[in-house]
């Protein structure tokens, strides 16, 4: 049983949710999540069956159907199926799924339930079209429809206004990246002459060269989309700000699925990616992952140490790709997707449970109150600082390995640095939100959350644990470096001291080395000690270097100013010399004109006739 | 075409109009008489012009049947007051009266009144499409009373005028679509061939009563007699279309009744009796004697008073019509009757052929 | 036998004039502006076109004319008129622009086609008639060659009765 | 000279013309309906004596439908203006310029 339906039913049913719920469930708030969860547990339950049915890699990879054709552009609208796009394909709905219960507790109060899971359904199609896109054309339109989502999604509460301006912020700043996707696809389509992935891939095999100069030109446009949607420096100003919208919200776009999109498509579309492009791409991502992991150590919010650690690990795996290991980086992708989700939720429940308080410096002492949250953002914290044996552990290293492995030392100390880094920052915060003594109030009432929204965070914290060892790595190397024999699961569990012992040692060392920092710095701390130690360094981090204000000055300015000098040559020289001259003749001529309808029925029967003696004229007359 | 065609044909016209003025003062006598006589009363009987008495016999009961009463409602008709109302539209006022009596004359046109004396034929126009020629000048007759309601500029004259012509148009449509069948059955619009076919088959209301049961009635209606006499209903109406006149235009309004009624007489024995045939003594073809001649210009003439007789004798027999019960008797149940008689008519004829 | 050759010529001019004067009356009676006036000269105007039709031969046509115009869609008028009671719009005078853009429309197209007529000559070469419109010919045509169209103008005669009675209500329901 | 063909085309044309001329100048919606009819028997004059002329019978049986639809078409107009005039209080064409702008 080939069940190719099935794809697409998991495609569009997130679509019918959400269809469904704007059109007819608004008014009914328990139907309309109970739609839009169902859409996506049915979705990751297919998913399943199909795998279980077809294996990693289906013998019928593409499903399609022609969509359009204009000229010489075929564009089809089809599914690709390989490793890749079915361990995706998992992420996104059981990951999303997870959240979308987790949701159901936590959005209970909310006014707009039902708008709330019409936008997640439509964020997980267009997610999911991302994923199963088989040309570029495809896969940009769902790009678009993520962006629009995840703007919808981000300025749920429009009536704040700071959440209506990251909205926007997310929006415009992914435009700035997707105007380079843009032109890299018409490079593409117009040095190659096709979009489908697989043609692509089989004209580059077989003439590497037939890019020519414009390779990393083009490799650089197409990657540009990846920066803006995986925020890397220097686009990576959106995603702190984004925190702005739901905590599920943030879980979902900004930790599991959306920003994974960016790391997803390079690994998608590697064999258009050449050593140069490589290079900076790594190097971007090293940068990104150091400079996020930096601004992490002084914020106080604890969604926004969340963001900034997003930021982080995603420059880790685009630098991963960048050191030619798509391996490494979507590994490291999905354990992330797994803790971040976790530590996200548990983020949530915390916030939710000391009633909308962000600031880490008002909790303290949860671990009682809240056993189910403390001990699963424990496992959260413990992945995403690389602690063996948790999953962040295998993938972290794995990168590291393959940093090693490429014999790129400086890039391999940088990014130990980072996973000392962030133990450092991720310690910071579990000390000071959870441990400690409660510092407020509102933090020695808090209750532990509803079932509903506890179970995701099991379920996620187990994955937390044990996703390294879950032949998750294989299963991607089947797709990326084929032939390669599969390990067993002993073998998997010691895989990083056998692979590169080196690399093992020296990034535990930071890791170590973090987390005794955080531990002396941190363990009863009433205020942050940091800012007197580092003096205007700790500002600087504390200011996100400045990012938004040197943004502001320059590129908002300049922007202003062209806006202004454009505005001014649309309104006095396109508006009122051209338009103003066919505008007032249309109208003058129009006036003339009226003056012929006079209303009067034998006026016309005048002109009528004066028509007709013309015609017969012609006709009869000469 | 010739100029004794001419000369014959004026005599005929003559002729006929003068007869036909002739029977009109005597169709009131004979009203007059018979209405009488269905009240237990006299009527008129001591009408006695000079000299008249002193005829010796004779006189006495000439002046008890009241023969010379019409001469004299004709001199006070004439020497009453020709008095015209103020605000009458004047021009229609004058001219209603004409054109209510013209169509009822030439109505008289196509029938055949006779077979032949001498060459000539007892018609004065012998129409191939008599019946259409028929229709349309009947058609004609709804002028002078939509005119005469007009022109008098008042409200009773008003209503009557318009109850009267849509009456009429009305029925007539009825009244065309009784016929079809008759021209079905003789296969030819002439009146004459009408007249010869039933010389040799018979009498067609024999073969179609339901034809001409809807003429007939349909005649009452476009004569506007009772119990179809709706619009001069006094209780009503005061008048109708007439109450404004006196003298001679009332008198013509008068005038044109019973020519309509001479004329649909005319048209029911013409198109259901057999015109001047008779089954017996050798009457059923065209005459070659004078003798035979006269004899059928007499058949057709006493067929004709006896339809006059009819029309006396309902109007005092039966009460009036509400107005919607007349409408609904002429476009609900009429109407349809026609409609199912022809289709009947057709289907049989089908079959039989 | 020379009456019997220009009777048909005699009788042309006289139903001619007749129409053509009847036609003046109608659109443009000097003496009269009531509508009623226009109607009763279209009478006559229809019954001498009844004329010329017999002349022409087309005898069942005649008498429809008569039949439908005179008996029934002039009648419709004078009701119409009658119940509108247009007392008021019968003073207005005709304007000078009607009167001149009417008479230069006119006379352009009058022109032109007598030009053309007169360029044409018709009926210089033609066969002489021998056609009769009887009831009996025109009925074989009407009910074979052109039966749909004559079922398809029954049809147009209901809807336009059902128009008719629709408008004619004085608040729809 | 017989009466021919063009004399019987002359008068359609001249009672056309005077239809036209009613049409254009008079006032009066009833008036100029009748003015239309008057155009319609012009072209029916002219269609029969083509019949007639022609030796065929087609250009009457097309005068039988236009004075079939002639009649259809007067009673819809009659109940228009009869409608108009009770909304307007008037059945005069200058009266009847809503559709200006």
């Amino acid at each position: 049983m080939k069940l190719e339906l099935l794809p697409w039913l998991i495609l569009f049913l997130p679509l019918l949710a959400a269809g469904g719920i704007t059109l007819f469930t608004l008014r009914y708030r328990t139907v309309s999540a109970l739609l839009s969860i169902g859409a996506i547990v049915t979705g990751f339950v297919l998913s399943l069956v199909f795998i279980n049915a077809n294996g990693w890699q289906p013998s019928s990879a593409e499903s399609i159907a022609n969509w359009l054709t204009i000229g010489g552009l075929h564009v089809d609208f089809g599914l690709k199926l390989d490793a890749l796009s079915l361990m995706m394909l998992l992420i996104v709905t059981g990951v999303g799924g997870a959240i979308h219960i987790y949701s159901f507790g936590y959005m209970h109060a909310d006014r707009s339930f039902s708008r709330f899971f019409a936008f997640m359904s439509l964020f997980t199609f267009s997610m999911l079209g991302i994923v199963l896109a088989n040309n570029f054309i495809e896969l940009f339109i769902f790009w678009e429809l993520v962006g629009v989502s995840s703007y919808l999604l981000i300025g749920f509460w429009f009536e704040k206004p700071s959440a209506g301006d990251a909205a926007k912020k997310a929006f415009i700043v992914n435009r700035l990246g997707d105007f380079g996707f843009l032109l890299g696809i018409l490079m593409v389509w117009g040095l190659l002459g096709s979009l489908n992935f697989t043609v692509l891939q089989n004209k580059l095999t077989a003439d590497p060269a037939v890019l020519g100069g414009m390779a990393t030109v083009a490799a650089l446009l197409l990657f540009c989309g990846a920066v803006g949607k995986s925020a890397q420096f220097p686009l990576h100003v959106w995603l702190p700000d984004a925190m702005e919208g739901p905590t599920p919200v943030s879980a979902l776009i900004h930790a599991a699925t959306m920003v994974a999109a960016g790391v997803y498509m390079l690994c998608r579309i590697l064999f258009l990616l050449n050593a140069d492009a490589l290079h900076v791409i790594a190097w971007i991502g090293g940068f990104t992952a150091l400079l996020a992991a930096l601004i992490a150590v002084q914020q106080n919010d604890i969604k926004r140490i969340l963001a900034y650690s997003t930021l982080s690990q995603l420059g880790y795996m685009v630098m991963s790709v960048g050191l030619a290991g798509p391996t490494p980086a979507m590994f490291h992708l999905t354990t992330h997707a797994f803790f971040k989700a976790l530590l996200f939720l548990g983020a949530g429940s915390v916030i939710h449970a000391m009633h909308d308080e962000q600031d880490i410096w008002k909790m303290g002492r949860l671990q009682k109150k809240m056993p189910v949250t403390f001990w699963t953002f424990l496992i959260g914290t413990l992945a995403l600082s690389g602690v063996p044996p948790f999953s962040g552990f295998y993938s972290k290293d794995s990168i590291l390995g393959q940093a090693l492995s490429q014999g790129n030392y400086a890039l391999f100390i940088l990014g130990a640095a980072v996973a000392g880094l962030t133990a450092f920052y991720m310690f910071r915060l579990f000390y000071v939100a959870f441990l400690g003594k409660p510092k407020t109030q509102a933090a020695e009432h808090v209750h532990e959350s509803p079932a509903v929204m506890a179970w995701p965070l099991r379920v996620l914290a187990v994955f937390a644990v044990i996703g390294g060892v879950i032949g998750v790595s294989q299963t991607y190397a089947s797709q990326f470096s084929p032939g390669e024999a599969r390990e067993s699961f002993g073998q998997s569990l010691v895989e990083p001291l056998t692979h590169s012992p080196a690399g093992v040692l020296v990034g535990l060392a930071f890791i170590a080395a973090g987390f005794f920092a955080a531990r002396a710095l941190y363990r009863d701390a009433a205020s942050d000690p940091l800012p007197e130690k580092l003096g205007g360094l700790a500002t600087a981090m504390k200011h996100k270097f400045y990012f938004d204000e040197l943004y502001e000055a320059t590129f908002i300015r300049a922007h202003d100013f062209i806006a202004a000098v454009m505005d001014w040559i649309d309104r006095w020289l396109v508006e009122g010399l051209c338009i103003g001259l066919v505008r007032g003749g249309t109208d003058l001529s129009g006036r003339a004109l009226r003056l012929v309808q006079t209303g009067n029925l034998q006026t016309y029967a005048f002109l009528f006739v004066l028509g007709v003696a013309v015609v017969m004229y012609f006709v009869l007359g000469k | 075409m010739n100029w004794s065609f001419i000369i014959f044909s004026v005599v005929k016209i003559a002729i006929v109009i003068g007869v036909v003025q002739g029977m009109v003062a005597y169709a009131v006598l004979a009203e007059r008489k018979i209405s009488a006589w269905i009240q237990d009363r006299v009527g008129p009987n001591r009408c006695a012009p000079p000299f008249v008495k002193a005829i010796p016999g004779l006189g006495p009961v000439l002046i008890r049947l009241g023969l010379f009463q019409p001469l004299a409602d004709g001199l006070k008709f004439m020497l009453k007051e020709d008095f015209t109302p103020a605000g009458v539209r004047k021009v229609y006022f004058w001219l209603a009266p004409a054109i209510a009596v013209i169509p009822s004359m030439l109505v008289i046109a196509v029938i055949p009144f006779g077979s032949q004396l001498g060459h000539q034929q007892m018609v004065i126009a012998n129409l191939n499409v008599g019946i259409l020629y028929t229709f349309g000048i009947v058609s004609l007759g709804v002028y002078g009373i939509v005119l005469a309601g007009y022109a008098a500029n008042s409200k009773y004259p008003f209503l009557g005028g318009i109850r009267s012509s849509a009456q009429m148009i009305s029925y007539e449509i009825s009244m065309g679509m009784s016929v079809i069948p008759v021209f079905l059955i003789v296969g030819n619009l002439n009146l004459n061939q009408i007249i010869g076919w039933q010389a040799q088959h018979g009498w067609l209301a024999l073969y179609s009563p339901v034809s001409f049961i809807i003429f007939l009635v349909a005649a009452f209606a476009e004569t506007n007699r009772l119990p179809f006499d709706l619009p001069e209903a006094e209780t009503e109406l005061v008048g109708g279309y007439h109450t404004e006149y006196s003298s001679m235009k009332f008198a013509l309004f008068f005038l044109g009744e019973y020519s309509n009624m001479i004329a649909s007489a005319g048209m029911m024995v013409t198109l259901f009796f057999g015109g001047w045939t008779l089954p017996f003594w050798g009457l059923d073809h065209p005459a070659t004697t004078p003798v035979a001649g006269i004899a059928h210009i007499l058949v057709f003439v006493v067929k004709m008073l006896l339809f006059m007789v009819l029309f006396i004798w309902v109007r005092w027999m039966f009460p009036r019509f509400r107005y919607d019960q007349l409408m609904d008797l002429g476009w609900r149940k009429f109407v349809p009757l026609a409609l199912v008689n022809i289709l009947v008519t057709a289907v049989v004829l089908w079959v039989m052929s | 036998m020379a009456l019997s050759d220009i009777l048909p010529d005699i009788l042309f001019y006289l139903f001619a004039a007749l129409t053509l004067l009847c036609g003046v009356l109608v659109v443009a009676n000097p003496f009269s502006r009531n509508p009623v006036t226009s109607a009763m000269f279209l009478v006559l105007t229809i019954i001498s076109m009844a004329g010329l039709f017999v002349l022409l031969h087309a005898f069942f046509l005649a008498a429809v004319q008569i039949i439908v115009y005179a008996g029934a869609v002039i009648v419709l008028f004078l009701f119409v008129i009658m119940l509108l009671d247009l007392k008021e719009e019968q003073r207005r005078k005709i304007k000078l622009f009607g009167a001149v853009a009417g008479l230069v429309s006119v006379g352009v197209i009058m022109i032109i086609s007598l030009k053309a007529l007169r360029a044409a000559r018709p009926g210089a070469n033609l066969p002489a008639p021998q056609l009769e419109g009887g009831t009996n010919a025109l009925g074989q045509l009407l009910f074979t060659q052109y039966v749909l169209p004559f079922e398809v103008v029954s049809i147009l005669l209901l809807v336009a009765m059902v128009g008719v009675i629709l408008l004619s209500k004085k608040d729809l329901k | 000279m017989h009466v021919g063909l063009e004399h019987y085309l002359t008068v359609s044309f001249l009672l056309f013309g005077l239809g036209l001329l009613g049409v254009i100048m008079r006032r009066n919606l009833l008036v100029i309906y009748m003015s239309l009819e008057l155009m319609l028997n012009a072209a029916n004059l002219a269609l029969v004596s083509f019949s007639r002329f022609n030796n065929n019978l087609n250009g009457q049986i097309l005068v039988f439908f236009i004075i079939t639809v002639a009649a259809a078409e007067v009673a819809v107009g009659l109940a228009l203006i009869v409608a108009l005039y009770r909304k307007r209080q008037s059945a005069h064409v200058e009266d009847l310029t809503s559709m200006k702008l």
